[in-house]
């Protein structure tokens, strides 16, 4: 019989890896500071005592160079999970995620996969200003050859990591920092999680909302707002960022006839935007009102907690969003 | 350990006393920030830089006005010793608006022009090539002047170094890299992240002089600084000066410190800059023990005026958010 | 009186460079190969004899070196114009142009502008392959703080640095490789371009084809064509992909009431993305038909030719689409 | 300019004849790829190996199947000396899905898996952090084999050069560097790349062990790399061996040579590794005149063959464009 348990974000994260790491001796870690200090975010604290340096390598600050060699270990057939700190950094290392593995199994005509797992730091919410707070979710979904997942609830953080280990092509796995110490409820026995499908987190009538990320539970409680003043929201988490699953979202508006987007990434050139555009391709018949996205502010985000805030969307900005596209 | 080899400098009591003082505010300064962090006035990341102080007052009262200035997120002794106001500081980090970044940066941003002062960087080696480029302005220009770059030892792995060093060498360039090496990148000592641990070893590759300090003992820094920050303005070629220090705080206050022991904490200790040198004062005479308790005194007033600064300080309007993305003040 | 000359994207380049240097002591420029060989393209050739090395700097190959370099110039009271060979090598300067150029005056309060002009050859159509042939336009886009053109005709290609380097902030220019022989006719006294709008390149009323880059002169031969079937299209060349021109395009769709988006970069999260969901936001009742997006197939670009050209819209797929649109 | 020293290598009659037949192979394939560009059968850039074809053989011969080779655009020479398929080279530069890429790579993108032959990479540097990452798995793995990485003097500017040095050092794994020292990075000469050009001095700053060998002559050649090949096999640790060279022909078919002296070329000209090895061969009498001919007519009808193949292949269906962006053979 299915049991729950309760559990952060991070500790979901670290079963994972500690569980990835016993089932496969391929497997390894590497990063910065992922070993001795325990993480940045403390994700895989205890791990280099349980496995040993080999299996947990700290490594210098050279993005690109550990990157690279990640990649480099994925062609020599290891299956190594790179971390990159933060998002912030992974500029750094763009050059070895587009340029290599991304593309190298189409320049080499189908020879050569990267079973790489990158996993990424990501966004918002720590009051860490502009060079510390991006949310790049955008720019890696443009990369053709990459598998792009935001995890957006725990059970994600639980099992991505399991199915993306099997992806014989390179997958970005991007995680949120501001998350971490969210605790909620998982199934233990939820199984294998999917990585190509969209999720309907919540169902409803009314309006579909779309999002990812740390859009996921706040516009799930939005949702519940909504609905203690009779507005049935759906909520979709999309979790795959590339290649996007359309079939669900499309599916939902074809149900709903509206559709809010919810991200904190800015809001130009944005996954919004594709969702927006496809919609407007595949759907505009369907559809009762325009699609409103609801994104990050475009400014290098600020320090100081008032004007951060104000650089995503929050609860009650969706909650007005959602009622405005309703009743206009 | 590094020891404290002898030294010539000339140094009037006025200026002494002054270094004393700038080195007491910066402990005592990011004392109070520390409290202030616990008490969520200050939020975000915060690096202290206590332990380290003879490196950028060392360095640093070796610049002229004009020299330009480029720092990490853990700043707060540079833009001290550089004369940035204390109140404009913490207000800065309070997140106000009186702030010397507005309160946009808060403490891995702080900037001040009007003393040269370019930040307050938070990607690691990333100032190193802007820095190169400020010194190739300043030849362009004929101006004279120098730059001079602080970076931590873990950002001597990354790519930007490498570029930054052969650039300045090629372009013959007045800046000064003044690598301040603390044995630890976060929880990552030295030993796992240079394959070769004396970093003034990298300067050969390129060409650039270099040279290794004791970076506890102020009077050390100030005769290394002196030498190599004249060699810069003479030759106007770059300069790689490897300051060994210590922090003796934790990176940031997210860090549980697991990757040292307590122990090597402890025996670091023992070389604190600050006593070692009221010690050195002392003995030469420079100073008295009365004239210790004063700039003690003015120090606290300092940081409380900061302290009440800060607090009186306001929060910039939520209407103002898009501004400074374009020079414009307005978001296009 | 106004007269035209004979001239070639290459050269209308090499004629705003060598003016601009002209003019003004503190701009120089600097990349690889800008000066003994003579530009990657030819374009800096024979600048390096007219103005001196100061002048005219060859660097090594270190793109965040030197680009951060020329960030660092800007802020010291120059104004440096840093050629990037192309765009794929661009990646490599994406931390110094994201992270520095755009966010350093956000980040100061207010305090440090960064004048730097940053020049990038762009895109498809040489034959190059994978690793050489990316249209980048949406990641530049993406970023608070940049102001990015398009290059898609001679006469921008003449006057874009010159407006360029009067900005404040950072400018991302991008050039088209393709194009560097292609002849056009221009004015010789063209006067002073404006870098903030976009521009209505040929007026029609049957449907708007919103277009930058290589696709501008695309465009306006499909326009041709369609024009001898009887169907009068609209071409709009948007020439600013950041901060969006959107009042041009919004304009021409509320006369229109179609709109067709043309581009060579990939299609997920792109331009094109954000140009639709602008349209589905603010012109959704002027509407007659759902916007259609025409872009580059999302593979890394094969090196053959038949590959290569099937891997971004061509004349006759803007042809067939605007039929299909207007004609379902 | 280097010169010849005097060295002890044992090379039987056979492997000799093997060696001069893969230099002549390359040199005269090379020429015929340049034919085929005028003739606009190859498109794209073309970069050709021609002056240089000792390095890649005399390094290539020292190393077993199991070991992996990475190389630059410039690659022509290394996947022949490899023992790469010259029909499916050509066949690669005609954009033929007979070719070794499947024709999506073209000249600049050879692969061949089964002779662990990792590209062909055309992002200058980028494929030194990766050569290190399979130097890694070997080492994981205790395959024994190791990691050899060509490179252009001017990738040495680039961080990646740094990162990747570092990172091998520390790691211990073995990897060979060999950075091709050609004395141009396209028009830029190395005293404008590089603040020290001996570049052989950059493996100090890392503790990596380093030599410079004059890589106009393939027995020279062959000892520094039989020798530090060995060495990595043994240490496990890597090496970076310098081969100073020089191009005879332009950076790529797009070149009009404005940086370099008509002279300068010539002048090297005189130092061909072909016509070098040849004479050594023939006046230690290991070879005959007629077995040269001999040689001669295989290398031609060799390169006919592959021409042929290539003629002969055919193009990829269009429909088949989005195959190879994700393992499961579609688009997603
Ligand atoms: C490019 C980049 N990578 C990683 C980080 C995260 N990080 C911040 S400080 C730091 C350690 C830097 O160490 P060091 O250069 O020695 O300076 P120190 O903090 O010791 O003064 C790391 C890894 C970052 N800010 N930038
Ligand atoms: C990162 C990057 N920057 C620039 C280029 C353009 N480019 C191609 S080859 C080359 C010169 C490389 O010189 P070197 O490393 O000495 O190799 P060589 O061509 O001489 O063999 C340049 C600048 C590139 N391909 N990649
Ligand atoms: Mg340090
Ligand atoms: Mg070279």
């Amino acid at each position: 019989m299915s049991q729950t348990i309760k559990i952060t974000y991070r500790e979901a994260f670290k079963q994972g890896l500690r569980e990835a790491l016993q089932n496969d001796d391929r497997i390894f870690l590497m990063g910065e500071d992922v070993g001795r200090y325990g993480g940045a975010f403390a994700v895989s604290k205890g791990l280099l005592q349980e496995f040993g340096e080999e299996r947990i390598m700290d490594v210098p600050l050279s993005e690109s160079g550990f990157v690279g060699a990640g990649i480099g270990a994925a062609l020599a057939g290891m299956k190594p999970i790179v971390e990159v700190m933060t998002v912030n950094f992974g500029l750094l290392a763009m050059d070895q995620i587009v340029n290599n593995a991304a593309t190298l199994l189409h320049m080499s005509g189908g020879q050569l996969n990267v079973p790489v797992v990158i996993r990424i730091s990501c966004g918002i919410g720590q009051q860490l200003a502009a060079q510390h707070s991006h949310s790049w979710e955008p720019f890696f979904a443009q990369v053709p050859g990459l598998v792009v997942l935001s995890v957006g609830t725990h059970e994600d953080a639980r099992g991505m990591l399991h199915t993306a280990l099997q992806s014989p092509d390179p997958v970005i796995i991007i995680e949120y920092t501001s998350m971490l110490n969210l605790e909620k409820e998982i199934s233990t026995d939820m199984g294998a999680v999917n990585i190509t499908k969209a999720k309907v987190i919540k169902s409803g009538k009314d309006i579909s909302i779309i999002t990812y990320g740390t859009g996921v539970y706040k516009c799930l409680e939005s949702a519940d707002e909504l609905a203690a003043e009779g507005i049935d929201a759906e909520v979709i988490d999309l979790r795959v960022l590339r290649p996007l699953d359309e079939e669900t979202f499309l599916a939902s508006v074809a149900k709903t006839h509206r559709a809010l987007i919810v991200e904190d990434a800015w809001r130009s050139v944005s996954i919004s935007s594709e969702i927006s555009s496809r919609i407007m391709e595949k759907a505009f018949y369907e559809l009762d009102a325009s699609v409103k996205r609801l994104c990050g502010v475009e400014v290098p985000i600020p320090y100081p907690l008032h004007l951060e805030q104000a650089s995503v969307p929050q609860k009650s900005d969706i909650v007005k969003a959602v009622k405005r596209i309703i009743n206009p | 350990m590094p020891k404290t080899k002898s030294k010539k400098i000339d140094l009037d009591a006025k200026k002494s006393r002054h270094l004393f003082y700038q080195m007491l505010l910066i402990r005592k300064f990011e004392d109070k920030a520390a409290e202030e962090y616990t008490k969520a006035k200050i939020r975000g990341f915060l690096h202290l830089y206590i332990g380290e102080e003879a490196v950028a007052v060392g360095v640093i009262q070796a610049l002229t006005d004009d020299d330009n200035v480029l720092c990490t997120y853990r700043e707060h002794g540079h833009a001290l010793a550089r004369g940035m106001d204390a109140g404009a500081i913490m207000a800065e980090m309070y997140g106000k608006q009186e702030g010397c970044s507005r309160g946009r940066g808060g403490s891995m941003h702080l900037f001040d022009k009007s003393i040269n002062f370019f930040g307050g960087n938070a990607i690691v080696a990333g100032h190193l090539p802007m820095a190169v480029g400020m010194a190739l302005a300043s030849k362009k220009q004929k101006k004279g002047n120098i730059t001079c770059c602080f970076f931590g030892e873990g950002a001597a792995a990354e790519g930007e170094f490498h570029e930054a060093m052969n650039l300045a060498a090629l372009w013959k360039v007045p800046v000064l890299f003044v690598c301040e090496n603390n044995l630890y990148a976060m929880g990552t000592a030295i030993r796992y992240s240079h394959s070769v641990q004396e970093l003034e070893k990298k300067g050969a590759a390129y060409g650039v002089e270099s040279s290794a300090v004791n970076g506890m003992n102020l009077m050390d820094v100030i005769e290394a600084a002196n030498e190599a920050v004249q060699k810069v303005r003479d030759n106007g070629k770059p300069y790689l000066l490897v300051c060994n220090t210590y922090r003796f705080r934790a990176h940031s206050m997210f860090d549980a410190e697991l990757y040292r022991d307590k122990k090597e904490v402890e025996e670091w200790k023992k070389r604190d800059p600050i006593p070692e040198f009221q010690e050195f004062l002392l003995k030469q005479k420079i100073i008295t023990e009365k004239e210790i308790k004063k700039i003690e005194n003015q120090v606290d007033s300092e940081i409380q005026k900061a302290v009440d600064f800060a607090e009186a300080g306001t929060w910039e309007p939520i209407d103002q958010l898009t501004e400074f993305v374009y020079s414009e003040n307005e978001t296009k």
